[in-house]
């Protein structure tokens, strides 16, 4: 029982919305917000499952591995102090507490985890591009064309250009919609699987 | 072990050095390297080279702040030649939060000239729902735009006062980073079949190419990159011209590592034999 | 889908209100006495509903003025009127630009307004009035044509979806079909994929050097599909390493996938008989936001010194950051998802990329049930279909046959 | 910059070397910087979304505009708390299960409509005799040969294998064009910080 009622809640809210794409009205369209409505309350209620796992693992840390005290101690403080200084609605208002703590910590930190994609594009390309194999070779020798465009070489140049306009728009294109029908068709078994309960690992068992 | 195995497994950290320094260096100390100028780009600003004093041409500035880098120097480099020219410029926005930064490109370039809104240039402001105001601008502008950006109606301005749609002007150069640029070949284009170039963002690029071969679009500026070359083309300098040389240099050594990696990739195999 | 409708919606409304008030400040009214004849108006208008919606749209057409292209040649505009009553007030609703002959007019969903009957709503089921007339160019206004009575209906099937409809039909039927075959004992082939194959062996890679194997699900959301798949790909590590007694480290971003990452793994656990080495702790949330989870899994697999990491979900431009970081640390890496942006630098810097569609196919193949690889055989057959019929489509539309192009055209 | 903006930034660009100090190795700095943003990351969504989506779709319409069919996903909500309590913890399932179903219900057709048939669509334009004609063919043919490569129940051998290789090659060579593409943002981004920090310590320093 405990394991089947969630099934057919899965076979019955999939095949709803499956047949909700198919019908315009304006019935279908209250059932459509309503059940996207319904799946972001659920995610936002299921925070307190995140927050507590995060909470047990900072503090377990902070418990049994002294070397690790002090970072989890900044990990919490960092934590703590969001959620004092967010909790009035005003927070979310510029020039408060909470937003300089946003774009302060969160930004910057966040823009320079990105920039650091900059130096493993490069080491990647030194590893990476290696003409072993033909695959290998098409792969680096695409990717040296379509940088070689910001080079200025002459005449080089403009053929250098043309080419990589015809490989964008024909092999990169080409290369972009069949593995977008390949994913859909991927995706879409992969619905049915799930629809019809076949693949129900996700689910756990008693 | 020898050189060239070591060669290949040379610690990344000397890649991360090299490339810091190429970036580095160009970033603090601004100087500038020529630009590369591909057909696409050289066909918008021909087209807005041969035109006569006096033509209109419609500029649409439909990017959010987040491709402010990419885009707004486009829009600075474009309006610079326009009004070097003495065009007078139609410009509008479609996108939500482009009504300041289109305000502030305009407002910085037409003082450089001297120029006087309402009677060299004309800004319409933002409006919603770009399908829309791109179908109705081609009935006509009064229609979507009653008045312009700072409240004059359009039959009180000198330069509006007979351009009713899109054939009173010599073109449309919209500048995008979002789905407006598909507006503008479906309804604008689609039409009323005035002259249409593309400005976009360096990731949307191939997804233009193909209208420009089937000739959709006559131009299409691509990117900071095709910043820097409308830039080097009307002598404008600006933030295009000055990213050149560290994406130069960038690309230089990444390209450069990929060429010395397969050197000594073929050189140990040969050794291996 | 649907937010795109409803801003469709509200794009047509507000352009109509934007029209009503430049008419309002146009001067066209008021001229005095024209220099020049009026246009004639439009005629045999018709009102007819909008097809495929729920109900608050109907279509005006009609037929040209005669001045409109020939006559006299003065039409700029045409101007759609519309009103509950006969003799009830009439609200502009749309503008047309000459030339055209129809017109979607969209009213707005909302009966009242602030407590106000909504003028611009339009119900299903209710007669609308309509009249037309036609602008000049220069400003004048030929005589409204005759009143005309229509309906909005609301909808309950979409016709333009039927070809949607038939193929997922199709491809639903064969998924059955296929899984029904492979349980009465049909053997099934499948190519090898290198991704798949190296499973095996990098679990016992981790195993032999004693240290954890990473897994990360992406920063997708749980209900992503390749997210799913990812579920499908962890329980079969899990179950593996629960043989092996190798820990796996799970680290997510999303507490709903949290969830179902602990009820994975667990059921795994215990599907391999050993419930007593599932530790709870081994799957834990991390944070919501992209780049602090990368900076805290990238931590993690240095620290940990993770032997195998597995990247299976929706990443995105943190894929690179992480394939670059685990091989530092000298892991394995296999990795899949269904973003294609990241397939290349996965392509690149991992050890093994399940692409696109392989990484649907992986939780078939790493199980060889026949429930899961009949999906597999059914997938193909679709392929072969599509395959037909885009060459098809292709080859009879350059004759300008449309048929086989108007199966595989749907509703923009 | 005012003293305090002085302060935040010299946060913000101790931060930013923090995390750059990773290039290098591993190292506490970096620890520090990583941990704190995880914290702070999760305190400042937790607030987020309480302000916008808890308040939006779960206080608002309840208590103010009185839809009481809101009440029924903040109960299935609720299910997930279960998973504290080892005895209830199957009812989480039930709102799991709606969670997947919905999302599997809503993706399926979605899947079919843009990533198949638009797909398809928009590659149906008509060949001829020209290097724009020429071009669509190819297309026509590197999508073919791409779907030929996913086929996973025939072996790869003989034509349809030789289709297959040509179904990687362009799989490959469209890889190679993004991987070359990409590089452009990213120095951008990379050039973005420098010049941050650069700004700070003229303004710390004076230039």
């Amino acid at each position: 029982m405990r394991r089947q009622i969630p099934l057919y809640i899965v076979l019955v809210s999939g095949i709803v919305f499956v047949i909700q794409f198919f019908i315009p009205s304006h019935e279908s369209e209250f059932i459509f917000e309503y059940g996207q409505d319904w799946v972001m309350v659920i995610g936002i209620l299921a925070l307190p499952l995140g927050i507590w796992s995060y909470l047990r693992k900072t503090c377990l840390t902070a418990v049994k591995k002294p070397k690790e005290r002090f970072f989890a101690g900044v990990s919490l403080f960092g934590f703590a102090i969001m959620m004092l200084t967010g909790l009035r609605r005003e927070s979310l208002m510029a020039g408060s507490l909470y937003m300089d703590l946003f774009n302060y910590i969160l930004v910057p930190i966040q823009a320079t985890i990105f920039s650091l994609l900059a130096f493993y594009i490069a080491s990647a390309a030194y590893r990476a591009f290696r003409a072993r194999s033909v695959i290998a070779t098409l792969l680096l020798g695409t990717a040296f064309i379509v940088m070689l465009r910001l080079i200025p070489l002459g005449p080089i140049s403009d053929a250098n250009q043309a080419l990589v306009a015809w490989i964008l728009s024909v092999p990169n294109m080409a290369a972009k919609r069949g593995l977008l029908i390949g994913i859909g068709l991927g995706a879409i078994a992969t619905c049915i699987k799930i629809i019809l309960g076949i693949e129900r690992t996700y689910m756990g068992r008693d | 072990m020898n050189f060239y195995e070591k060669m290949l497994n040379i610690d990344r950290r000397w890649i991360y050095l090299v490339l810091a320094i190429a970036v580095i260096l160009p970033a603090v100390v601004s100087f500038y390297v020529p630009v590369n100028v591909t057909p696409e780009v050289r066909r918008v600003y021909d087209f807005i080279e041969d035109l006569e004093p006096g033509d209109k041409i419609y500029v649409g500035i439909d990017y959010d702040p987040a491709s402010l880098a990419e885009l707004h120097p486009m829009a600075y480099a474009i309006l610079d030649q326009c009004f070097r020219k003495n065009l007078r410029p139609v410009v509008a926005t479609l996108s939500q939060f482009g009504a300041g930064m289109a305000e502030q490109a305009l407002a910085d370039v037409a003082s450089k000239y001297n120029k006087a809104s309402g009677i060299d240039y004309c800004y319409l402001g933002y409006k919603p729902y770009p399908a829309i105001t791109i179908m109705l601008m081609g009935v006509d502008f009064r229609v979507p735009f009653p008045q312009d950006y700072y409240g004059t109606p359009l039959d009180s301005l000198p330069l509006m006062r007979y351009v009713h749609n899109f054939s009173d002007l010599s073109g449309v150069i919209d500048l995008t980073s979002g789905n407006t640029a598909d507006f503008w070949i479906i309804y604008g284009y689609g039409r009323y079949f005035m002259p249409l170039a593309l400005g976009v963002t360096g990731v949307m690029a191939a997804d233009y190419y193909p209208y420009l071969q089937s000739g959709q679009i006559f131009g299409l500026i691509s990117g900071i990159k095709g910043a820097a070359e409308y830039e080097a083309l009307t002598g404008y300098k600006g933030e295009g011209l000055k990213s050149i040389p560290y994406q130069t240099a960038s690309h230089v050594i990444i390209l450069a590592f990929i060429i010395i990696s397969n050197i000594g990739y073929f050189a140990s195999r040969r050794r291996e034999k | 889908m649907n937010r795109f409708k409803i801003r469709l919606a509200l794009l047509l409304i507000s352009a109509s209100v934007l029209l009503l008030f430049g008419y309002i400040s146009s001067p066209g009214e008021e001229l005095e006495a024209p220099p020049e004849p009026l246009p004639a108006p439009p005629t045999n208008v018709v009102i007819s509903d909008h097809p495929n919606d729920d109900g608050h749209t109907t279509i005006v057409s009609w037929q040209l003025s005669e001045d409109d292209g020939g006559g006299l040649n003065n039409v700029m505009a045409y101007e759609i009127y519309r009103s509950n009553a006969p003799d009830g007030e009439f609200l502009q609703v749309g503008v047309m630009g000459k030339g055209l002959s129809s017109y979607v007019d969209r009213g707005e969903k909302e009966k009242t307004q602030n407590g106000e009957p909504n003028p611009r709503y339009i119900g299903a089921g209710i007669d609308y009035y309509y009249k037309m007339r036609a602008k000049s160019t220069t400003g004048t206004y030929s005589e409204f044509s005759e009143l005309v009575v229509g309906q909005a209906k609301n909808n309950w099937y979409h016709t333009g979806k039927t070809n949607i409809l038939v193929a997922v039909l199709v491809f639903s039927f064969l998924v059955v079909y296929f899984i029904n075959a492979a349980r009465k004992g049909k053997e099934l082939y499948v190519r090898p994929i290198a991704g798949i194959n190296a499973v095996d062996e990098s679990i016992g890679r981790a195993t032999e050097m004693g240290r954890p194997i990473l897994f990360v699900l992406g920063t997708g959301t749980a209900a992503d599909l390749a997210t799913i798949a990812g579920y499908t790909i962890l329980a079969r590590v899990a179950k593996m390493t629960a043989d092996y007694q190798t820990k796996v480290l799970v680290p997510v971003n999303e507490p709903v996938m949290l969830a179902v990452a602990q009820e994975t793994v667990k059921s795994a656990y215990l599907e391999a008989g050993r419930p007593d080495m599932y530790d709870e702790k081994n799957i834990f949330y991390v944070t919501a936001m992209q780049f602090p989870f990368v900076a805290a899994v990238c931590g993690l697999m240095l620290r940990e010194e993770t032997a195998t990491n597995f990247y299976m979900g929706v990443f995105h431009a943190e894929s690179l950051i992480l394939a670059e970081t685990g091989s530092i640390s000298g892991a394995i890496q296999i990795s899949g998802t269904d973003q294609i942006a990241q397939l290349p630098f996965f392509v690149a810097a991992t050890d093994y990329t399940l692409i696109g569609e392989e990484l649907y196919a992986a939780s078939g193949y790493l199980s060889k049930e026949a429930l899961l690889l009949g999906p597999i055989k059914a997938q193909d057959y679709t392929k072969a279909i599509l395959v037909v019929l885009l060459a098809l489509a292709v080859i009879t539309w350059s004759f300008g046959w449309g048929f086989f192009k108007s199966l595989i055209s749907t509703i923009s | 910059m005012t003293t305090v903006e002085l302060l935040w930034n010299g946060l913000a660009a101790f931060l930013t070397l923090c995390i750059f100090s990773f290039l290098y190795k591993d190292n506490p700095f970096y620890k520090f910087a990583e941990q704190l943003v995880a914290g702070v990351a999760l305190g400042y969504w937790t607030m987020l979304l309480y302000h916008t989506t808890f308040t939006d779709k779960v206080l608002f319409p309840i208590f103010q505009q009185g839809k009481l069919h809101y009440i029924l996903p903040t109960i299935m909500g609720i299910m997930m708390w279960t998973r504290f309590s080892k005895k209830l913890a199957y009812l989480s399932r039930i709102a799991i299960a709606f969670y997947i179903g919905v999302g599997t219900g809503v993706g399926l057709p979605l899947y079919m409509y843009n990533y198949v048939f638009r797909q398809l669509q928009a590659t149906v334009v008509p060949l001829n005799v020209s290097w724009l004609g020429f071009n669509s063919l190819l297309m026509v043919v590197f999508i073919i040969c791409t779907l030929i490569y996913f086929f996973f129940s025939k072996e790869h051998t003989g034509a349809f294998g030789g289709f297959s290789r040509v179904g990687i090659y362009t799989l490959m060579v469209g890889f190679g064009a993004s991987f070359g593409l990409t590089v452009m943002g990213r120095v951008a981004l990379l050039v973005q910080r420098i010049i941050f920090l650069r700004e700070y310590f003229i303004a710390l320093f004076g230039s």
